[in-house]
């Protein structure tokens, strides 16, 4: 009577155990890179808008600042998007009849304001604060990016819990003057870390131990 | 009825291959003569399990709020049947762990079957940390991994030392009894008749070919294994008596916990064994392996567990009043004569009471009584958790905010539906694998056949050796070359 | 020619098995064997038996240095995560207790330390014997297959034993009292 | 909710009004919603409507709303058209001025009870009311509330309320109904078969849009109508003075205060304020004098009877003969009933007292007791020289009404069923409910041809009306009111009417002829003619912003003539035998609020009682009566009898079933089906008070009742600490006595930057719940339903315990405001496994919903018992209307997750952003949580306890300040300051 497995079997076994654990860990880490790829997160997607306006055309050409449009970005929680009269302040001149800007003149027509699509959309459970961070000296780039670079705004980051908290535990990383707060590919002069020391002082922004509280962020 | 006599461990007049043969050929019937009875438990147990499934189905749809839970007793069903579950899966390890440390061989019939218990017992008390969360879908929450929120479980919560203290008990016990099963499995392999048996059991045993360097390595892991599920089993059980003892809610906070609910589950655990051991001896025959002097045993440590149990609940309440704590007094006094009360009472007279029946050989050796006994030290258990969860939870300190638990449907099918599950599990196993340790049994029947067995030269110094032996110095040395 | 004949005999022969009825009778045929200077032989029992390894001259197992191992790893690093977790990587004020509140961690550590322990343990077993090998020459004798796990006793000596040589090793091996000598191919 | 200080507020109101000038111009934003009323695309207009709010409502989809019970069928049709979760944003088209995203604006407004204006506060955000408080400048709240006030939200966006014209079961528009009243009115003629009954009425503009209508058509009769109006009061002023005078009381001159059977913290026009007046009186360490003293017999246990000093439960017809004692003691030319009299123990110590007090002394009657009573406690009070000091006299506030309520609406109703009544108007008022069972009102009602009734709902009312007209909320319309004391002040609306309703004076107007006259010209005209001199533009806008009219509060009738008693007869012969006994309820008042999930779910302050009222019995009644909790009761009086469930309270009177109005209504919404039982059913016009004669059998079947508190007494366990003044001066310790300093292995990090604590003072807590509901709203706190309460799974994140001290045939009662104790050795925190509750840097126990797996640990392990658990998705997602209703600061919890309170801590964020981007710290009394804005009596205070000058602080260095259960070491920063009684050494209350 022949053995049940041929002589073969055993390299057989010992190799299925070996790939076994390569597939598992491929697998684990494949999950791990995919939640942080864009297509999980959506950073640096387009997202379509009714009027494809041109970020990086009015910031970086035309120099606006960001709160000529997001008039509530240093006065409370919402950064606010401009009305329709905003954009018809300059657009009642300028390109009046440029058919990409059609949606804004029917908006402001009718009264029915335009429907843009949302890039950030944080949890209901999260309560950011534009006001807060702003007259704190965490400037838009930090978290929005190089706008002035961007036709459609895109999205950043992934806004992930971990990416406020590293923040919040040692804001010095990353705090600025408050002049430069809107400036876009701002660069410090000087190591960082010691102005941002100094700054988390000059703007008696709260201690980690505070800034790390749950109740910051989740009420 | 029958009376036992004073009997050995095992039979007289057995040897290698009728033991093999008595215990292996049971799982290796052909599927054609399977028993019928087999199939109809088989059955009867799926039946009851589907009981769970629908009561977990009900719970995950519409929530807690399906139980009787409520302010301010939270805790109810759930963490009971956990508790139970986990007593009950203490037996096996202790059996085969502590008694083997202590060389009582007369462990060997029964240590693999209470591991097997034990497994399934420790699966169902798995199942109701997971099921009494409020969002059981995040139940990974209580577990450290790297997450996007940088967060990490909160470490000073017994219920993260449960998740860490379970989740060991249930891996290093499957282990254990895999190890154990290892060359019984060689065995299954070498009388399987069909072939894909032949080749399941054959992987399953991963060529284990008896050899002495097998044996060697082999027996010194399992010794190990048992030092370490020594500590381990009586670590589980405190931390669940940490559970409580943790909190301030007063029945709840009290020292003595740990040591008090291990006692408890050993004896709940042997309880257990005798409940399922008594009819499947019947069932299989194992009469010859399975002896008055096992059944007795098992007596004797479920009195003197007892006894234990009993001098915790004497301490509670000596506590209660000696510590001048009003609290603690109001809920003992509640326990007395409350809501609860014929619960109480209920379990102090199956824990308690009953079992000093023990005492008597008479009813020591009478299976039957032995059997109604453990039966009723199984219910007395259960209700000695109920009582501790939920009477001190139901009459904290404020008595604005007072209000009694009452069970719903969803509670109790899910308790009866996880016995359910058990019996499966078992039936299952006592189909498809050696319910005793043959290997084992196989040892114990040379060793008792062996004062009459011929004297071969030096045979007496390999006796006289404790194994696994240790080599003197010198054949270590000259076994150098030998590899 | 003869010799020959021997040499690609030997090619495909794993070596001889003899057969024991009692393990008393396999202690002594071991010690024999080994006297006789063979290294590369193997006993087989059905369950453990007494003696065997210093009439083999085995080395008494590692096992317990490899479980120790893995439990010192174990309870290293279970300490050290709920340290760095509350202490360094998110300290919060949980019920104004402190930071580093090492009596809390005591059992979670014991956990590993045990589990990390078994697992080293089972993968040291795993490693010292081989495992899983589902392929062994012995198999290849059918009488071995039916007996060595149940009632017999074997002892194998291989042919890649410089002393082997199958007539005298064979003699040898009957006169150690086995009830039967085969051959086994590889 | 950016701050409740005062000087802030003003700019903000004043910006607000504005605002609402401006708006009601020009064509903005703020337009109508009319169309919102059938269309069934709320969702998508109100995007149109209100971007901001829309952009909001984009993710508040999927944040969770409070939830009506059944209100998610009522909205079916709606809620199918939902997009859940939205993604999109939506800009103003032109931004309105003041409207900053994310920021509340405060609207001064009043809201109406049973006619009289209570001066308010509405928080708006995003164009949506969600919260009202009382007005600080307005005389009848002074910044406190009352539960249905701090309900009205939820009244607002109730997804019940009627939403079209009906005529006959069919839906209609405005247009159609005044097109038929044009034809209609042709034939009134001199308006003999038109008559008008509505509710009581203060306000100036509507009373004078009457005058206009009763010009036009002589003939037409107004009858004012309410269950609970104030008509013994008045009566028994006409009594002693002739005149329907209307009293009214000042407790912060009382020193001695005898109340009749007078539940003045509760049913009197003015409740609120007398809660302040009367609070700030009963600290034992006072600013103002000496602390009061409360002596209280009464007819049923209220919640002024709990607070009292000295408390008698007697049959309530026995209490006229206990006044005429005291008169006669008083030397009043009354006759005194011969022999003893309830009370009689009382008799001598009381009449000394009250003498000593002289004009400090108040004497006051409840409208329970017959105009005897009160003609009584008039004519004690001027002979004691208290009118004028502690109690003035003033016409009455609904102009004209002369306390005839009952006897105009019986004869109404026999003119309607004798068939002379032609066209029924009815304004805020459901008579098929609470008209009195002897008149029959209902088919009376069917005689009349044309009945026009304005309905929040579609009501018992309404449903046999021939036109059922939608009513404008109090929140919706334009209008003003007058206060207890006369006050005037502005009804303003803060959002458009909903549902196209109409206010009272739209429904006038077009009964006048002008269907398309706006409520907000009507009322400006109006007031154009009143105030004269300046420009009233600017005198506008100001009253706007303040809401009150200043000095308009009555003046004191001048020369009040000396009472006279000749005019009442002798003492009613002591009727024996058992007598039954009605009250406004608790929680739904007449009956108005029954379809307010939140007041139905809200424990009534004695007996814990929700979802249902109960025939109340004294224990020792019911062991007589052989008569369990929950049974059955059929209750006789005269011909008419009822069923009721039996409750046994101990401190009811002994022989007295005691039912409380506004249950057992059939028609209006699902939130009030089959909930309690309707006490107009032997209620008679004869006597709607009280009436002897009473036959209690005990019927087959128990009926559950759902309380919230199953247990009496405190089991000897130091939790409410309390003492006598006496007592309290000789030991001022005496909270801590027997005391253990707790230790702690855990050494006492210290404390930096802000410590919020709380404190409660238990002298000033008199049960109210008004805190409860406040809470509710700020925090959307769903309402579970009744059966969930039975199994204990009510929500309420503070609650207040009450417990009885003393025998059950005559206890005390304590109450014990539980809120989270944020305990600095939080037990809750160290058993959770997930780090979803924690402590901040500021000492707030945290609440991280979103954390939360719901192992419900740190509820076992909470000693306060105050963490509630989401059983079930007790959050209703799908009703539309209820978005608005959202607090969009506080994450709503979805199922499976543990909630409490957290010390509002959306305000205290809001707070430090506000205070850092202003760079100053933030002072005391800037965050205030919403319980503490909404107690009347200012038992809560809220702030900083690292500030040594804060108002907590102090009130923590007290040694009357302790903590609940603090021998466990919790360190709990709610702590509350230990209760003083004042009863009279002279009186020996027999236990």
């Amino acid at each position: 009577m022949p053995p049940i497995f041929s002589s073969r079997s055993n390299t057989f076994v010992r190799v299925s155990i070996v790939v076994g654990l390569i597939a598992i860990t491929a697998i684990v880490g494949y999950l791990v890179w995919w939640t942080h790829s864009s297509t999980f997160n959506q950073v640096g997607v387009k997202v379509p808008q009714p009027v494809p306006f041109p970020h990086n055309f009015h910031v970086a050409v035309l120099g606006l600042n960001c709160r000529y449009c997001h008039t509530g970005v240093d006065k409370a929680a919402f950064a606010d998007l401009p009305p329709t009269e905003t954009c018809m302040s300059c657009h009642s001149q300028i390109a009046t009849n440029d058919p990409a800007l059609a949606p804004v003149r029917d908006s402001w027509k009718t009264g029915k304001p335009i429907a843009w699509n949302k890039v950030y959309q944080v949890p209901d459970y999260v309560y950011f604060n534009h006001q807060a961070h702003v007259g704190k000296g965490v400037a838009c780039e930090t978290c929005h990016g190089r706008v002035d670079q961007m036709t459609t705004a895109v999205k950043a980051n992934a806004m992930y819990m971990s990416f406020c908290v590293d923040c919040h535990r040692d804001p010095a990383q990353y705090v600025r003057p408050r002049a430069n707060v809107y400036d876009m590919g701002y660069k410090p002069d000087g190591d960082q870390h010691k102005i941002g020391e100094k700054l988390v002082k000059d703007y008696a922004i709260l201690p980690p131990t505070q800034l790390m509280n749950c109740s910051i962020c989740h009420r | 009825m029958e009376i036992l006599e004073q009997t050995p461990i095992i039979e007289p007049g057995h040897t290698s291959l009728s033991v093999t043969s008595a215990i292996a050929d049971v799982p290796l019937t052909p599927i054609r003569r399977t028993p019928v009875g087999w199939i109809a438990g088989l059955l009867l147990a799926f039946a009851i399990m589907m009981a769970l499934l629908y009561a977990v189905g009900a719970l995950f749809i519409e929530g807690i709020g399906v139980w009787g839970v409520n302010a301010p007793v939270g805790w109810a069903f759930a963490i009971v049947n956990f508790v139970w579950w986990i007593g009950i899966g203490h037996a096996g390890t202790l059996i085969s762990a502590i008694l083997l440390l202590l060389r009582q061989d007369w462990r060997t019939s029964i240590n693999r079957f209470a591991e097997a218990m034990t497994l399934f017992a420790v699966a169902n008390a798995a199942l109701f940390p997971i099921l009494h969360l409020g969002r059981p879908w995040l139940f990974f929450y209580l577990m450290p991994y790297p997450n996007s929120m940088g967060l990490w479980p909160q470490f000073r919560s017994p219920l993260v030392w449960d998740v860490f203290a379970i989740t060991t008990y249930a891996l290093v016990s499957l282990l254990f009894w895999y190890m154990g099963l290892v060359p019984d499995l060689a065995t299954m392999r070498d009388r399987a008749k069909n072939i894909w048996a032949k080749r399941i059991y054959a992987l399953a045993s991963l060529g284990w070919r008896g050899s002495a360097r097998h044996w060697s390595h082999y027996l010194s892991l399992y010794l190990l294994m048992a030092a370490l599920a020594t500590p381990l089993v009586i670590s589980v059980h405190s931390i669940v008596g940490m559970d409580f003892a943790y909190g301030l809610v007063p029945g709840w906070h009290s020292t003595i916990f740990p040591p008090y609910f291990v006692a408890g589950a050993v004896f709940s655990g042997f309880a257990m064994v005798l409940t399922l051991l008594i009819p499947l001896r019947a069932a299989f025959h194992w009469k010859d392996f399975i002896t008055a002097r096992h059944l007795e045993n098992m007596a004797k440590v479920m009195l003197s567990m007892g006894l234990v149990v009993a001098y915790g609940y004497l301490m509670e309440i000596f506590n209660a009043f000696y510590s001048g704590d009003i609290f603690e007094r109001a809920n003992t006094l509640d326990r007395f004569t409350g809501f609860y009360s014929p619960l109480f009472w209920g379990l102090i007279a199956a824990n308690v009471v009953i079992p000093q029946l023990l005492w008597f050989k008479g009813v020591r050796r009478n299976v039957l009584v032995l059997f109604v006994i453990s039966l009723i030290v199984n219910v007395g258990m259960w209700l000695e958790r109920f009582v501790i969860i939920v009477q001190s939870l139901s009459k904290d300190f404020l008595p604005s905010s007072w209000h009694i638990y009452l069970p719903t449907i969803y509670d109790i099918l899910t308790y009866v539906g996880t016995l359910g599950l058990f019996l499966t599990l078992l039936f299952l196993f006592l189909r498809v694998l050696p319910a005793i340790s043959i290997f084992e049994m196989r040892e114990l029947v040379h060793e008792t056949g062996h004062h009459n067995a011929v004297a071969v030269e030096n045979a007496t110094d390999g006796k006289a050796q404790v194994y696994p032996a240790k080599p003197t110095k010198k054949e270590a040395d000259t076994a150098k070359g030998g590899r | 020619m003869d010799n020959t004949l021997i040499e690609d005999k030997k090619q495909k022969l794993y070596g001889l098995l003899a057969k024991f009825d009692t393990p008393e009778a396999l202690v002594a045929a071991t010690r024999r064997v080994y006297e006789a200077g063979y290294r590369k032989f193997d006993a087989y029992s059905p369950y453990p038996v007494e003696g065997l390894q210093q009439a083999m001259h085995l080395r008494s197992s590692p096992m317990p240095f490899i479980v120790l191992a893995g439990a010192i790893i174990g309870g290293v690093s279970g300490f050290g995560m709920q340290a760095f977790a509350t202490v360094i990587d998110y300290p919060q004020n949980i019920g104004g207790r402190p930071l580093f509140s090492w009596p809390a961690y005591i059992p979670i550590t014991f956990e590993l330390i045990i589990l990390l322990g078994a697992f080293a343990g089972v993968a040291g077993l795993f490693f010292f014997t081989r495992f899983p090998q589902p392929y062994h020459p012995v198999f290849n004798s059918a009488d071995f297959n039916a007996h060595a796990s149940q009632d017999s006793f074997y002892l194998g000596i291989e042919a890649d034993d410089p002393q082997f040589q199958l007539e005298r090793t064979q003699r040898l091996m009957e006169q150690l009292g086995s009830v039967q000598v085969s051959e086994i191919e590889a | 909710m950016t701050t409740n200080s005062d000087e802030q507020r003003q700019p903000l109101d004043l910006a607000a009004a504005r605002q609402q000038l401006r708006e009601k111009k020009g064509k903005d934003y703020w337009r109508s919603l009319n169309e919102l009323a059938n269309s069934p695309e709320f969702e998508k207009v109100i995007e149109q409507e209100y971007p901001r709010q829309a952009s909001l409502l984009g993710t508040l989809n999927r944040r969770d709303f409070l939830k009506v019970l059944g209100a998610s069928l009522a909205l079916a049709g709606l809620t199918a058209c939902v997009p859940q979760g939205s993604d999109k944003i939506l800009p103003y088209v032109k931004p309105p001025e003041v409207l900053l995203p994310g920021k509340p604006v405060l609207f001064a407004s009043t809201v109406l009870q049973d006619g009289y204006g209570q001066g308010v506060l509405i928080t708006t955000t995003m164009g949506r009311p969600i919260k009202v408080d009382g007005n600080p400048k307005h005389p009848a709240t002074l910044g406190g509330s009352d539960v249905f006030m701090q309900a009205l939200p939820l009244e607002l966006y109730d997804p019940e309320r009627l939403k079209q014209v009906m005529n006959q079961k069919t839906a209609k528009t405005w247009g159609d109904f005044t097109n038929a009243l044009g034809s209609l009115s042709g034939n009134w003629g001199q308006g003999a078969g038109l008559r008008i009954l509505s509710g009581m009425t203060t306000s100036p503009s509507l009373i004078d849009q009457m005058g206009a209508l009763l010009k036009k058509y002589p003939q037409a009769k107004w009858v004012q109508f309410s269950p609970v109006a104030r008509n013994n009061s008045l009566a028994g002023a006409n009594l002693v003075f002739g005149q329907p005078y209307e009293p009214v009381y000042d407790f912060s001159k009382a020193d001695v205060i005898l109340s009749l059977d007078c539940d003045f913290l509760f049913a009197e026009p003015g409740h609120v304020r007398y809660g302040r007046d009367f609070g700030v009186r009963r600290q034992p360490i006072s600013a103002n004098g000496t602390m009061n003293r409360l002596y209280m017999i009464e007819g049923s246990s209220t919640m002024t009877g709990s607070n009292a000093d000295h408390r008698l439960a007697v049959k309530p017809s026995q209490i006229e003969g206990f006044a005429r004692a005291i008169a006669a003691r008083l030397g009043l030319a009354v006759t005194a009933p011969t022999g003893d009299v309830a009370g009689q123990p009382w008799l001598d110590a009381l009449t000394a007292d009250l003498k000593s007090a002289g004009k400090g002394a108040l004497v006051l009657a409840g409208e329970r007791q017959p105009a005897a009573v009160h003609a009584l406690a008039y004519a004690i009070n001027q002979a004691l020289g208290a009118v004028g000091n502690t109690v003035n006299f003033i016409a009455p506030v609904a102009q004209g009404y002369a306390g005839d309520g009952y006897t105009a609406l019986k004869t109404l109703a026999q003119e309607m069923s004798s068939g002379a009544v032609d066209t029924l108007v009815i304004l805020d008022s459901n008579p098929a409910y609470t008209a009195p069972a002897d008149l029959d009102f209902v088919k009376a009602m069917g005689k009349v041809k044309n009945v026009i009734t304005l309905a929040n709902a579609m009501d018992e009312t309404a449903v046999l009306s021939s036109w059922a007209i939608p009513a404008a909320h109090s929140m919706e319309s334009w209008g003003d009111a007058r206060a207890f004391d006369g006050t005037i002040s502005i009804i303003q609306p803060t959002i458009e009417p909903l549902y196209g309703g109409k206010s009272a004076l739209e429904l006038i107007a077009a009964l006048l002829g002008q269907p398309v006259a706006r409520g907000y010209d009507l009322l400006r005209t109006y007031w154009q003619g009143q105030l004269k001199g300046g420009d009233f533009a600017l005198t506008w806008r100001d009253l706007l912003g303040k809401g009150v009219i200043a000095d308009t509060a009555s003046a004191p009738i001048a020369s009040l003539p000396t009472a006279t008693l000749n005019g009442m007869g002798a003492l009613p012969a002591a009727a024996s035998g058992m007598e039954i006994v009605f009250e406004p309820d608790y929680t739904v008042w007449d009956g108005r609020f029954t379809n307010n999930a939140w007041l139905q779910e809200l424990p009534k302050p004695l007996s814990k009682l929700t979802w249902d009222n109960a025939a109340y019995l004294s224990p020792a009644t019911a062991t007589k009566l052989a008569i369990t909790d929950g049974d059955m009761l059929i209750l006789h009086v005269g011909e008419r009898n009822m069923q009721a469930a039996a409750s046994i309270q101990p401190g009811q009177p002994d022989d007295v079933v005691v039912l409380s109005l506004g249950y057992g209504r059939k028609e209006g919404g699902s939130v009030l089906a089959n909930s309690g039982f309707n006490a107009n059913l032997i209620r008679t016009s004869a006597a709607p008070w009280f009436q002897s004669g009473l036959q209690v059998t005990k019927g087959r079947e128990k009926y559950t009742l759902a309380t919230t508190h199953e247990h009496w007494t405190m089991e000897n366990r130091d939790l409410v600490r309390s003492t006598d003044l006496e007592d309290y001066k000789a030991h001022p310790n005496f909270a801590h006595d027997g005391e253990e300093q707790a230790i702690t292995l855990y050494g006492q990090e210290e404390r930096t930057g802000y410590a919020w604590g709380m404190s409660i003072n238990l002298n000033s807590c008199i049960g109210c719940n008004a805190c409860v509901i406040a809470c509710q709203s700020e925090n959307n706190i769903p309402t579970v339903g009744k059966d969930q309460v039975i199994r204990g799974r009510e929500m309420h994140w503070i609650r207040i315990d009450r417990y009885y001290k003393g025998s059950a045939n005559r206890p005390r009662f304590v109450y014990q405001p539980v809120p989270c104790m944020h305990c600095e050795k939080a037990p809750c925190e160290v058993v959770c496994p997930v780090e979803a509750t924690s402590h901040s840097a500021e000492g707030i126990n945290e609440m991280t919903y979103n954390r939360c797996v719901g192992t419900r640990y740190c509820a076992n392990n909470c000693p306060y018992k105050v963490r509630r658990f989401n059983f079930y998705k007790y959050v209703d997602e799908n009703v539309a209307s209820m978005r608005a209703l959202r607090n969009p600061d506080v994450t709503a919890r979805s199922r499976g997750v543990m909630e409490k309170c957290t010390y509002c801590v959306q305000r205290v964020n809001e707070a430090r952003i506000q205070a850092e981007a202003e760079g100053r710290p933030i002072a005391d009394g800037e965050v205030q949580t919403a319980c503490q804005v909404a107690c009347p009596t200012q038992a809560i205070v809220f702030g900083n306890i690292n500030d040594a000058n804060s108002t907590v602080r102090k009130l923590k260095d007290l040694p009357l300040n302790y903590g609940l259960l603090a021998d466990l070491g919790t360190q709990p920063r709610t702590t509350y300051v230990a209760q003083v009684k004042n009863p009279n050494p002279m009186i020996k209350e027999e236990a």
